[in-house]
């Protein structure tokens, strides 16, 4: 038994270190790798914990599915080069530390004075082998007594579906007809961001041009900020 | 280091659950706190399976399958807020989304 | 009889209310017959109650409702005539018909003369109560009410700045004396468990003598404010302001003496308390004389003889300290015959000069207003206490009682006092009517009145002159003696006088007279004495008098403008900073801590979510050292 | 009239007009205030009809539990909650004096209030129900419905139609009573609750909850949770300071309402809850109160000697007034309850009369600073008659309504404490004094830059004004910017004269046949005071 | 071992189904329906709500019936959340239709995807009212939360809708973490996770006076944590404010009800149904939460000038009492009045929260702010308006006979109860702060003059909805009793 011992603790060690290096990795890109090594890991100790089943999904779910959606969103939207542990709020940095260190100890002392056992339930090794391996007692389990869950899992992909397309799909692609009524807004000041540092012009367009013509049927209008002109409004807004 | 014992998982699980929990605290990346948070998931149910493997109990396995289902759901939502934020923004500095204060 | 005894004050206040209601429009001048009428049918029943008062000897009760009843707080308003109040009646009602009917001519064409005859007879109606009252809150009440009228009339000319001063002082004052009033009136209560006078003074004894003490120096008190003594007697000078008929009903007849009538009524009580007559006595002799040392030097003519009524008053309240009701109330009776025809006759001196009050303007008035004069003089010799004149007689025993009682030092304030009243009423007589215009007698045609204002200064003249004789001859034994003697039956029978004693103080009391008007003669008609070198002389002593012994400047000093102080700071720091502040404070501590409590909502995910952190660390943390127990 | 639910004809008459002037989109402003004067003067009517009907002759509802014209439905049985009326005489009276108010109020503000006229009325109208309910229910939960139901339409009355600094005063107003009372509704709990757990009864209903027995020491917590929320109503020193603010801002009907019933709710409650519930408590905190209430008569006359503010003079003169009220019922005998039932009465005609009169000149004059009028009584003789009448009442004067509340309370606390009566008995100079003075300075003497009769040998002022500088401040926006001569103004009319009239004869009435208006409360005050030993009567 | 797949009793789920029956149809409707025939789907939506609500006749739920092996339970409980959050739901639609459709923010949104994504968060909530197993409260919050997660950027041409749904988001994930940490751990110390279950179980390891175990604590306090940000308790509110500023007013309406309904079911099914055993631990803790959460909201709500933000700090400080009302938690006995003050107050919190944000809407309506300012003379400008706002502002202070007078009441009666005096003597001191700030709005309608613009513009169902919250924000307060003994059967419920 000590050899799964062995086998455990090495990929616990690899585990908690990619995590660490999904915390500590300067660019995103190494924190979704680290991430990824961290479940995979995870996975494995899954078979060790006789969760078969479960690895699989890990992998399938979390590693095939999720990361690389991260990775594609990472690719997607525009990374800066933030300088995560350097300046920013030291104050908070420590203060989260802390909250982690102390965390930690509050659960260890948990773990190590534990002593509220469940109830050991029917599913032995023998018995799940007898039900034909890990899938099939899960699938038992799942389809006589998780059968609800199941069904309301769906619908909450179904509100993530939605809700994904909402927030996501570009403006006309949902209410083509509703467009044209916008007045949109270019910002040309700030290419990037809304922070208020000085150093950004507004580009001069070049002789001979109109705005009309390069805006073609919309109205141009040049501000420094996205937020700054809207035909409505500012609901909710500070104004500053 | 005879056995597997819960201990082992349980403070596996408790130091993945930690780590993340650090990184969404310390993190200015939204898309690496949002990697923080599938930890933290991803820590509980090692909790879970553990004690699913403790007590012979299947409930653990149903459950840790459930929440992987739901941490999936989780991740398309979260992830269009943060492409709609990145799009709207061009930013993913979790400080520099501070117009909603005080 | 009895039941008609409402009447005689009710008719006048109909009067007052019909006057005021209709006066300034429909009645106009006839409002002052329909007062007249009123006080005139008063003064019959009253005279016809006295002569049944007279002959029966019994005393009459009419009871009218219930008041108060509240618990066994029960004050009923009854009406009760002994002889006492039947003297007062016919003292009350009489005055005030020949003063209602003076002012008819005296404040003709004045634009408030519906008024002052609606202000006029309720006065009467609340005197009238005050005397026929037959228990202390009863009394209390119309005690106010006489107060309420004379702050109306002193008030009257409203829009002079100095008349409505005095109102309001002449009001607030009487409010101090007021104040031991109600407080006496409630021990009363108290400790009798009644405040009806008869029920009182049958338990008399069952009070300690340290109660009735207190009980009386705070009916005292009462009569202090009321009738001017010191300290109180500052509102009385002051309350000239008013129109000249009202400072001789009111102001001198009348009201003023409420609390000489107050402390006879409750002689009883002041009897059972040596300590409390004592106190009285000395009040009432200084007041004489200090009054009558203020008197010497005024010029306005109503404040010389205003400063004589506080000095005579003293004569009857010392009288009451000593024990000597009758002398004392007999002094009320023959002070309000010639103190009313003083003031009346001062009226016409004023009517005739246009207003004007200071003697310093006046002059050989002999020749221009002679029934004024000659009244005038009548009036001014019985105030002086001329043998044979009313006040020699009644003065004369409040004196001697005084000395019979054991009270030397009275006696003697009385003798001095005595001589400063013969000489500022002398000083009076001959700075008005007597040596050359110091007026310019082309401008002011001095004259005497019409004879609706003649006759009540002639027909005020007589019992000034004779009264004293007709019923104090002879001397601490005369009629009013035995007229009155029931009503003090209660109390230690006065000291009896040896005749010779009586004659020597009459001697004496005569000489002191003789030398107060000689003096005045000297220094005002013959020249002997310059009243200006006098003056300058005795220096600080004349300011002393000049300046009425500085009362009102101590007051001002000492109690107004303090208080004054005292209730800006209230207001400003202690209303506005301190109580308001806090309320205010507590708003403003929110909102302050709202604001910085606010910045903890920094907009940081990062700060959020390490809110969350360290609440889940803190909130375990706690539990697993304290345990679930952390509070039972 | 059994059967027919009156007091409910009464409390509703007026949320029936607000209801129909609400939803009448047609109603002028003339209509509105019609509507408003008939449906208050409907509830003046039956509240009469109940009075004249009212039995004096039964023992009190504390003593028999059967409160007279009681209704009585189920409402909230889970929680003890029913819809209970019944009115014994304390609040018959009080009811009666609403009703009158409320009409006088209504055609108090008539001509003077020209915006909006729909929502004033409306609010008057709900603020008159409010009222009326707080005093006709026995329950405490509807009690204390009512009780807050008054808050919304008099903070809108003072805050809409107030003067300059309306907001302020205002939510003030609202602030201040809001947190008295929400402290109360936790008594309110604790006291059903505690009834229920020594009886096992679900019941809110008053005469129910007196027999129970609670311990001291809860006593003395609930007792004061209910007492200081009538205390801020009454107003009791040191709670006070939003009477002065609430008043100067108030227009002239919300003054009138403010000091002729809302502040008689404090003292209402006190004879109502405090003392039945709470006896033992009660004598606890006697002494604590009875020198609070000292405190006030004496220094609510002191702060109202130098008022430059014609409203906020009356306002410190209330709370010098409603001092008696609360050192009268805290006496604990006869005359002390005597006394401040009839200072409370008294206090709400005299005082609703005196903020009439000085609306009459503020609506003449635009100003409420003292220092702008003068001479009055030349111009008005009417007016300075009913001031004068109404100022001595004010005073105390023997044979106005208010001389025998006074005298009886300090009557009944001498009894008691004998410095307390004697030190309160300082008023009867203060309060002629602030009164005169003013009287004086407003109805008498010569109007501002006229000049002075020329032989008036003026004398020294005792208490000179302030300077005009230092007032500003204080003042605000009294509007005196535009200074109307006190001698154009021109003298009442007879609306104005209708509204006084009935308040000067019932001040003239009971100050002289108090026992009219005693015999209603005698025996409600005979039964509060059986825990006390009922001594005096 | 066979499958034992027992048929589930349906009949008690048909309210859930014809939610479900609705989104369906609304998505198909999104599919076939023309643009601007849109609006239907709201009808149809509020039929929906409407059928579900009469459906709810349908079902016994005295019996307290459990169906899909103890995952879903129909009993009294489960029966109000149902009746709160689909009125909740319909008044939603009412105050949101007309925002969403119409031009009201930058960016259009569109109507379907919105009401399904509303339909669908209720849903969940009503799954989480009629949860049987941790999992199912798991399943049921996140529905609902991710439904509002989206909603709250569903203005997502305005960067702080998208911020605040960022944030929201973010700490809502972060919450949901941590809250299935507590449910790991005590599915470890007990092995189950359905509920009444776990009480079984609970209950022999709480016997005596034996301290509680520290992994069953930490369970505990990780629960209590997770869901204290589900119903934004101090200090796990920080989102709220922030969220609700952020999102489309209609939206901050109803995510200042619905999820702090699910929030408080669950806390009640977990905390009193299945960790009833510990609730000597557990109450502490609410107590003291309840205390901090009443301070902070109503304080910090004094000093905002932002309506929405305002209302967000207020929604804190109710949270703070109708923690007080769980506090009050005794036994399960007949007469113990916690739970069912707390439905109450979640009752009454929907009618009048979501009617005054449905004022805001109608003001933005017409081209207003959400400024302070923005109020400035409403009541001569629109007097029903700033009536119906005056209503829901009272009735937030908690004045009678409003219903948030009624709802205060029973709280304090229960804190009372259950000698939790002090309880009730913060709550009251802090509804005299919050009148502060209630106070201001209705100072600023009636005594300012107004300021802004004017656009004239007709919403007529808006303006009915608000008429029908201010009815039952009246109604609802006088005649509270059935409603009362309603969700006082919350005994019947759990035991």
């Amino acid at each position: 038994m000590s050899a799964q011992v062995l086998v455990f603790d090495i990929l616990s060690v690899i585990a908690v270190l990619a995590a660490l290096g999904v915390v500590l990795a300067r660019n995103p890109v190494h924190s979704a790798v680290s991430l990824a090594l961290t479940f995979v890991n995870l996975a494995a100790i899954y078979v060790i914990l006789r969760a078969e089943f479960l690895a699989v999904v890990q992998i399938i779910v979390y590693t095939g599915a999720i990361l690389v959606l991260v990775l594609f969103v990472i690719m997607l939207v525009h990374q800066e080069d933030l300088p995560e542990f350097h300046g920013g709020q030291p104050l908070q940095r420590v203060f989260g530390f802390l909250v982690g260190l102390a965390l930690l100890g509050e659960v260890a002392a948990a773990i190590l004075t534990r002593t509220a056992v469940g109830q050991i339930g029917p599913w032995t090794p023998q018995q799940v082998a007898a039900a034909g391996g890990n899938v099939q007692a899960v699938g038992q389990v799942l389809y006589s007594g998780y059968v609800l869950p199941i069904q309301a899992t769906a619908i909450v992909l179904l509100v993530a579906t939605i809700g994904a397309l909402v927030l996501a799909r570009p403006d006309a692609a949902i209410l083509p007809g509703v467009i044209q009524r916008q007045v949109l807004t270019i910002s040309l000041g700030h290419p990037r961001g809304d922070g208020d540092e000085e150093g950004y012009e507004i580009p001069m367009l070049p002789s001979g041009t109109t705005t009309k013509a390069e805006a073609g049927e919309r109205e141009l209008v040049m501000v420094k900020d996205g937020d700054e002109f809207t035909d409505q409004p500012a609901w909710g807004d500070r104004k500053r | 280091m005879s056995h597997l014992t819960p201990d082992h998982f349980l403070f596996l699980s408790a130091a993945l659950f930690i780590i993340g929990m650090m990184g969404v605290l310390t993190r200015r990346n939204v898309l690496v706190i949002f990697m923080c948070i599938e930890l933290m998931m991803n820590a509980v149910n090692v909790s879970f399976i553990g004690f699913a493997w403790e007590q012979n109990s299947m409930v653990g396995q149903a459950f840790a399958l459930f929440v992987i289902a739901i941490a999936a759901a989780e991740a398309v939502v979260g992830l269009g807020i943060i492409m709609a934020l990145a799009r709207r923004r061009d930013t993913v500095d979790i400080n520099a989304v501070r117009d909603l204060r005080e | 009889m009895a039941d008609w005894l409402f009447l005689i004050p009710l008719v006048p206040l109909l009067a007052a209310v019909i006057n005021y209601i209709f006066g300034r429009w429909w009645l106009k001048s006839l409002s002052s017959w329909i007062a007249i009428l009123a006080v005139g049918f008063s003064f019959i029943l009253s005279v016809v109650t006295f002569l049944d008062i007279r002959s029966g000897g019994g005393i009459i009760t009419q009871h009218l409702y219930t008041w108060i009843p509240a618990g066994n707080f029960v004050v009923p308003v009854t009406l009760e005539v002994d002889q006492l109040v039947a003297l007062m009646l016919l003292i009350v009602t009489g005055v005030s018909l020949l003063v209602h009917i003076y002012s008819v001519g005296y404040m003709h064409g004045d634009p408030g003369f519906y008024r002052f005859f609606a202000y006029l007879p309720f006065f009467v109606f609340c005197m009238l109560m005050l005397v026929l009252a037959n228990n202390y809150l009863l009394l209390f009440v119309f005690w106010e009410g006489v107060g309420l009228c004379s702050y109306l009339l002193i008030g009257f000319w409203y829009r002079r700045r100095s008349a409505a001063q005095a109102a309001k002082k002449a009001f607030i004052v009487n409010r101090i004396g007021d104040l031991g009033f109600t407080l006496a009136i409630m021990l009363i209560f108290i400790h009798f468990g009644t405040l009806q006078y008869a029920d009182i003074f049958s338990h008399i004894d069952t009070a300690s003598g340290h109660t009735l003490t207190i009980i009386a120096l705070l009916l005292f008190a009462g009569a202090v404010g009321k009738s001017a003594q010191i300290p109180l007697f500052v509102w009385l000078p002051d309350a000239m302001e008013g129109p000249t008929p009202v400072s001789a009903l009111i102001h001198a007849a009348t009201m003023v003496t409420a609390g000489v009538f107050m402390v006879a009524r409750s002689y009883p009580i002041f009897e059972a308390s040596a300590s409390a007559m004592e106190i009285v006595a000395i009040v009432g002799a200084t007041t004489a004389v200090v009054a009558a040392t203020i008197g010497i030097t005024q010029y306005d003519i109503k404040k010389v003889i205003a400063y004589s009524t506080v000095s005579q008053l003293g004569y009857m309240v010392f009288a009451l300290g000593v024990g000597a009701w009758v002398p004392a109330i007999f002094h009320l009776f023959t002070h309000a015959f010639f103190k009313g025809l003083l003031f009346l006759g001062a009226g016409s001196v004023i009517h005739g000069m246009h207003d004007e009050q200071d003697m310093r303007g006046m002059g050989n008035l002999k020749k221009y207003m002679p029934v004024t004069y000659w009244t005038f003089l009548a009036g001014s010799l019985a105030n002086a206490g001329l043998f044979p004149l009313a006040g020699f007689w009644s003065k004369d025993e409040t004196i001697v009682s005084a000395w019979a009682e054991g009270h030397p030092f009275v006696a003697i304030a009385g003798l001095v006092a005595a001589f400063g009243t013969a000489l500022y009423m002398l000083r009076v007589v001959y700075l008005t009517f007597h040596g050359t215009e110091r007026f310019d007698p082309t401008k002011v045609h001095p004259h005497d009145p019409p004879w609706s204002m003649k006759a009540p200064l002639i027909l005020l003249a007589i019992p000034s002159v004779i009264a004293g004789m007709l019923v104090g001859w002879p001397p601490d034994k005369g009629w009013i003696h035995d007229f009155l003697g029931p009503v003090f039956a209660q109390g230690k029978a006065p000291v009896e006088v040896a005749t010779s004693t009586t004659v020597i103080f009459a001697i004496i009391s005569t000489l002191v007279v003789l030398a107060g008007i000689g003096v005045a003669y000297f220094a005002y008609v013959g020249g002997r004495i310059s009243p200006r070198q006098w003056a300058k002389r005795l220096g600080p002593a004349y300011q002393l008098s000049f300046d009425k012994w500085y009362f009102d400047d101590v007051y001002e000093k000492l109690i107004i403008h303090p208080l004054y102080l005292f209730s800006v700071f209230m207001w400003r720091v202690v209303d506005v900073e301190i109580i308001d502040g806090t309320v205010n404070g507590v708003a403003t501590a929110v909102s302050y801590t709202s604001e910085r409590w606010r910045r903890a909502q920094t907009g940081l995910v990062s700060n959020y979510a390490l809110a969350i952190g360290l609440g889940t660390v803190i909130i375990i943390g706690a539990f697993l050292v304290f345990g679930s127990s952390l509070f039972p | 009239m059994d059967g027919i639910p009156i007091l409910s004809f009464i409390t509703y008459a007026p949320a029936v007009g607000a209801v129909i002037i609400f939803f009448w989109p047609g109603a002028t402003p003339r209509a509105a205030r019609w509507i408003a004067l008939v449906s208050s003067l409907v509830s003046l009517a039956l509240s009469i009809a109940m009075l004249l009907s009212f039995d004096t002759s039964l023992p009190s509802m504390q003593v028999s539990g059967k409160p007279q014209f009681s209704e009585i439905h189920s409402w909230l049985p889970a929680v003890g909650v029913s819809y209970r009326l019944g009115v014994d005489g304390i609040s018959a009276v009080l009811i009666v004096l609403t009703t009158l108010l409320s009409v006088i109020s209504i055609v108090a503000s008539w001509d003077p209030i020209q915006k909006r006229v729909r929502e004033y009325m409306i609010a008057m109208l709900l603020l008159e129900t409010g009222m009326l309910g707080v005093f006709v229910s026995l329950d405490l939960f509807l009690f204390y419905i009512f009780w807050e139901l008054m808050l919304i339409p008099m903070a809108l009355l003072i805050g809409i139609w107030g003067s300059a600094n309306r907001v302020y005063a205002a939510v003030k107003f609202f602030l201040y009573t809001l947190a008295g009372s929400l402290l109360m509704l936790v008594g309110i709990v604790a006291t059903y609750q505690a009834y229920f757990n020594e009886t096992g009864i679900h019941t809110l209903n008053v005469l129910e909850l007196a027999k129970g027995h609670y311990s001291h020491e809860f006593q003395m917590w609930v007792f004061a949770a209910f007492f200081i929320s009538f205390a801020i109503k009454v107003p009791m020193w040191p709670f006070h300071t939003w009477l002065p603010d609430a008043h100067v801002e108030a227009p002239t009907a919300g003054s009138v309402i403010l000091a002729g019933v809302l502040l008689k709710m404090g003292g209402y409650g006190l004879l109502r809850f405090n003392l039945p519930l709470f006896p033992e408590a009660a004598r606890s905190w006697q002494p604590y109160i009875v020198v609070l209430s000292v405190i006030a008569i004496l220094y609510g006359a002191i702060v109202a000697l130098v008022q430059p503010d014609l409203k906020k003079l009356i306002a410190y003169s209330s709370v010098s007034h409603m001092g008696f009220v609360t050192l009268g019922i805290f006496a604990f005998n006869a005359q002390g309850l005597e006394g401040a039932m009839i200072v409370m009465i008294s206090h709400g005609l005299v005082t609703g009369a005196l903020f009439l009169i000085v609306g009459m000149i503020y609506n003449r004059g635009h100003t409420r600073l003292i220092s702008r009028f003068g001479g009055l009584a030349t111009n008005m003789p009417i007016y300075a008659s009913f001031f004068g009448f109404f100022m001595f009442a004010s005073i105390g004067f023997p044979g106005l309504s208010g001389f025998a509340g006074e005298f009886l309370a300090i009557l009944g606390a001498l009894q008691v404490y004998r410095w307390a009566g004697v030190i309160a008995l300082i008023i009867v100079i203060l309060s002629a004094w602030y009164m005169m003075w003013m009287f004086q300075r407003v109805a008498w003497e010569r109007a501002p830059g006229e000049p002075p009769d020329a032989n008036d040998p003026v004398l020294r002022t005792p208490i000179p004004d302030l300077p005009e500088e230092r007032l500003k401040p204080v003042m605000g926006g009294s509007g005196d910017e535009h200074f109307i001569d006190p001698r154009t103004f021109p003298d009442i009319n007879w609306k104005e004269i209708l509204m006084l009239t009935p308040l000067a004869i019932l001040t003239l009435w009971i100050g002289v046949y108090p026992a009219t208006f005693l015999d209603f409360v005698k025996p409600a005050l005979q039964a509060i005071l059986m825990p006390f030993g009922g001594s005096g009567f | 071992m066979a499958l034992d797949f027992v048929q589930p009793d349906w009949i008690l789920l048909v309210p859930e189904l014809v939610l479900l029956g609705t989104a369906i149809l609304v998505l198909a409707g999104d599919v076939f329906l023309p643009r601007r025939n849109h609006y239907l789907l709201s009808w149809l939506v509020m039929a929906g709500f409407s059928v579900s609500l009469v459906s709810n006749l349908l079902i016994d739920w005295g019996a307290g019936k459990t169906t899909f092996s103890g995952m879903f339970r129909a009993d009294y409980f489960s029966l109000f959340i149902n009746i709160i959050v689909l009125s909740a739901g319909i008044m939603s639609i009412m105050i949101s239709t007309a925002y969403v459709q119409g031009n009201d923010e930058p960016g259009a949104m569109p109507l379907p995807e919105y009401l399904v994504l509303l339909v669908l968060s209720i849903l969940g909530t009503m799954l989480v009212g009629a949860a049987g197993d941790l999992l199912m409260i798991f399943i049921g919050i996140e529905m609902g939360s991710l439904a509002v997660y989206v909603l709250t950027g569903f203005a997502r041409d305005r960067s702080t809708s998208i911020e605040g749904a960022l944030k929201y988001f973010l700490l809502g994930a972060f919450a949901t973490a941590i809250l299935i940490y507590g449910m790991a751990w005590i599915y470890g110390a007990t092995g189950s996770t359905n509920l009444a279950e776990i009480a079984t179980r609970l209950k022999p390891m709480m016997t005596g006076d034996s301290k509680i175990e520290p992994s069953l604590l930490l369970a505990l306090l990780l629960l209590a944590v997770g869901l204290s940000f589900k119903i934004a308790a101090v200090p796990f509110h920080m989102w709220t404010p922030d969220a609700y500023q952020g999102a489309p007013t209609p939206v901050s309406g109803y995510m200042s009800v619905v999820p702090k309904v699910a929030g408080f079911a669950a806390m009640a099914r977990i905390l009193v149904e299945a960790l009833g055993p510990l609730s000597e631990t557990w109450l502490t803790l609410i107590a003291i939460l309840a205390v901090i959460t009443m301070i902070y909201g109503n304080v910090v709500a004094v000093a905002q000038r932002d309506v929405k933000r305002m209302l967000g700090y207020s929604s804190i400080g109710h949270t703070g009492y109708m923690l007080v009302a769980l506090a009050a938690y005794n036994s399960t006995s007949a007469g113990d009045r916690s739970v069912g003050s707390l439905l109450f107050y979640l009752f009454a919190y929907g009618f009048m929260n979501i009617g005054a944000f449905g004022v805001v809407t109608w003001l933005q309506h017409r081209g207003h702010g959400v400024d302070l300012d923005d109020f400035a003379g409403l009541g001569s400008r629109s007097p029903l308006a700033a009536f119906a706002m005056t209503i829901f502002m009272l009735s937030l202070m908690g004045m009678p006979p409003l219903v948030g007078f009624y709802a205060k009441y029973y709280v304090i009666l229960a804190a009372i109860q259950n000698n939790l005096t002090w309880l009730a003597v913060v709550l009251v001191v802090m509804s005299a702060v919050s009148a502060f700030f209630y106070l201001r709005v209705v100072a600023v309608m009636y005594f300012n003059e107004p300021i802004r613009q004017w656009q004239a513009q007709s919403t007529p169902l808006l303006g009915v909805g608000l008429g029908l919250m201010a009815l039952g924000t009246v109604g609802f307060g006088l005649f509270s009793g059935s409603v009362l003994d309603l969700a006082q059967k919350w005994v019947q419920a759990f035991t």
